[in-house]
């Protein structure tokens, strides 16, 4: 555990910042339809926020925030919440994330549709967030290799 | 108030573009970086003032966050990859 | 355009946080090495950055945005220094030497030039 | 591996909270719920990091600093943030432009990492100094000119921040050595 090396100032203030800026990135995927964002930026902002961590403490110890082996398999997730969500409402009668055919009782078809956009978003931003990661993730290990 | 924020936007627009030089001209890399993170902060403001011209305060406040935490984060990894690469630098 | 006092203290403001940012720029132009340049960028642009949003907190008034504002506000006030730390330790770090020269006037009473003979290539080395 | 405890928890926990409820503008249950469940998340994902000590003898930032001198040494920084930048921007704007720039390295002995971390900010924000590195006790600090560092080789600077931690009184650094020139 090689941590002398690191200035304080940068650790402890990425330590700082981190969690505000991933509760961030969250905001923008809740509040997707007030304001500009949605899935796409609010996963580049998540992921942001990871690597700030990852770039300041180096990936030994930031791979305790999310492991290495875990980006790929939880962006799968992220895709097949998409997906899935958009097959679910084909399979139910309706077009291809038709979020008004989605099968979840009780509610009016104004909030069908924004719990189907807050499932779809949810699901774009983790597939973006964790692709993200991973891609940092090789770069920088095959840096390392070619060493 | 409106004049005045379209002006000082446009003023700020050339104060902006005097780093530039810096990015072209600078001896060494972090010169260059050096000048890219001076404009990179400075549009942080700029943005808030287009935000407050187009009276969408609560909209462009947003961008500029996200702006100013995304070029926080370049600028600390960029300085980190040069710091392990140990790129040349050519002395002024 | 009706002048009152809580405008006129932003214009104020906001002119004065130009003021400063385009002194930044030109120092960022001006000064003679890099991490001279870098008290440019990181200072003066900080304290412009500052007013220029305080001045717009001042004209927004009490709203739900002015606290959106402040944390621009406390966003700017802790990264800058921490980003241009950053880049001035990983110069340090690449072996970009520090451009150091005395004044003439000051060249001949110097009283503590022994102490002060390292050069700034050892101390580069030491590391 | 170090623990925190809850009383830290909790203020990251309000402030997050605070921050949520300020960007997001709604206050019904629904946003608030989203609020809950965003935060819950955030704390998952950082609860390793918070647990691992970056640095020996790492100590919980909040509860060893004297809260009514923090409070203070916030205006002082602030007030710090005005002179610097009226101070660069004169030496910026006289044509003959007065700098000397010097390089000096000193040791300090402060109790843990986050002291140093506010040293080290607050040398950077105080006038014509800028924190180069901080190597375990050692600083190395780019100065603009000869006036700008006494504050710094007075040991005032150093004794305020020492302060915020402690009421012992010490000198705080040694071993100062001060680069004028690289001929």
């Amino acid at each position: 555990m090689k941590t002398g090396s690191e200035s304080p100032i940068i650790v402890l203030g990425a330590r700082l910042l981190s969690p505000f800026i991933m509760l961030f990135g969250l905001y923008v995927i809740f509040h997707g339809h007030y304001s500009p964002g949605g899935g796409f930026q609010g996963g580049a902002l998540l992921a942001a926020s990871v690597l700030l961590m990852r770039v300041a403490s180096g990936t030994q110890i930031s791979s305790l925030m999310v492991k290495e082996s875990l980006t790929t398999p939880l962006g799968v997730v992220g895709v097949l919440i998409y997906f899935g969500t958009g097959l679910l409402a084909f399979l139910m009668g309706g077009d291809f994330l038709d979020y008004g055919a989605l099968p979840i009782p009780g509610l009016s078809p104004e909030y069908l549709r924004y719990t189907g956009i807050l499932i779809i978003e949810i699901g774009v931003g983790l597939a973006v967030m964790m692709v993200m990661i991973l891609l940092y993730d090789k770069m920088a290990t095959g840096e390392e290799e070619v060493e | 108030m409106h004049d005045f924020f379209l002006y000082s936007a446009v003023v700020l627009m050339i104060i902006i573009a005097i780093p530039l030089l810096r990015v072209l001209k600078g001896p060494s890399v972090f010169d260059r970086l050096l000048g890219a993170n001076a404009i990179a902060t400075k549009t942080i403001v700029l943005i808030t003032l287009i935000g407050f011209l187009f009276e969408r305060v609560d909209m462009f406040i947003d961008i500029t966050l996200a702006y100013a935490a995304l070029g926080f984060i370049s600028s600390l990894a960029l300085a980190k990859y040069i710091t392990v690469k140990r790129v040349e630098v050519d002395q002024p | 355009m009706t002048v009152d006092v809580i405008s006129f203290l932003s214009i104020l403001f906001i002119l004065i946080g130009i003021f400063f940012m385009f002194v930044g720029s030109l120092g960022v132009i001006r000064l003679p090495d890099f991490y001279s340049r870098t008290h440019a960028a990181s200072k003066t642009d900080t304290l412009g950055i500052l007013l220029v949003v305080f001045g717009l907190i001042l004209f927004e008034g009490a709203t739900i945005n002015s606290i959106k504002l402040a944390f621009i506000l406390v966003f700017i006030a802790l990264a800058n220094p921490i980003g241009s730390h950053a880049l001035a330790r990983a110069a340090l770090k690449s072996g970009l030497q520090p451009v150091l020269f005395r004044r003439e006037q000051s060249l001949s009473k110097d009283d503590q030039s022994d102490a002060a003979e390292r050069s700034a290539n050892d101390l580069i080395r030491e590391k | 591996m170090k623990s925190y405890s809850i009383y830290h928890s909790f203020v990251l926990f309000v402030s997050l909270m605070f921050f949520w409820l300020v960007m997001s503008g709604y206050f019904d249950a629904l946003h608030i719920g989203f609020g809950v469940i965003s935060i819950g998340t955030v704390m998952v994902f950082f609860h390793s990091i918070r647990r691992h000590a970056f640095f020996e003898e790492e100590k919980s930032p909040l509860k060893s600093v004297n809260p009514i001198r923090f409070i203070s040494y916030v205006f002082w920084v602030i007030w710090e943030i005005f002179k610097s930048g009226i101070f660069v921007a004169k030496v910026i704007l006289k044509p003959s432009m007065p700098i000397e720039p010097s390089i000096l390295t000193f040791k300090a002995d402060l109790p843990g990492p986050y002291a140093k971390m506010l040293l080290g900010n607050s040398i950077t924000l105080t006038p014509g100094t800028l924190t180069v590195d901080i190597e375990d006790d050692l600083f190395t600090v780019h100065a603009l000119s000869r006036e700008t560092y006494a504050g710094i080789i007075d040991d005032s600077m150093p004794k305020k921040v020492l302060s915020l931690y402690s009421d012992e009184k010490r000198p705080v650094i040694s071993d100062v050595k001060i680069t004028h020139t690289n001929l």
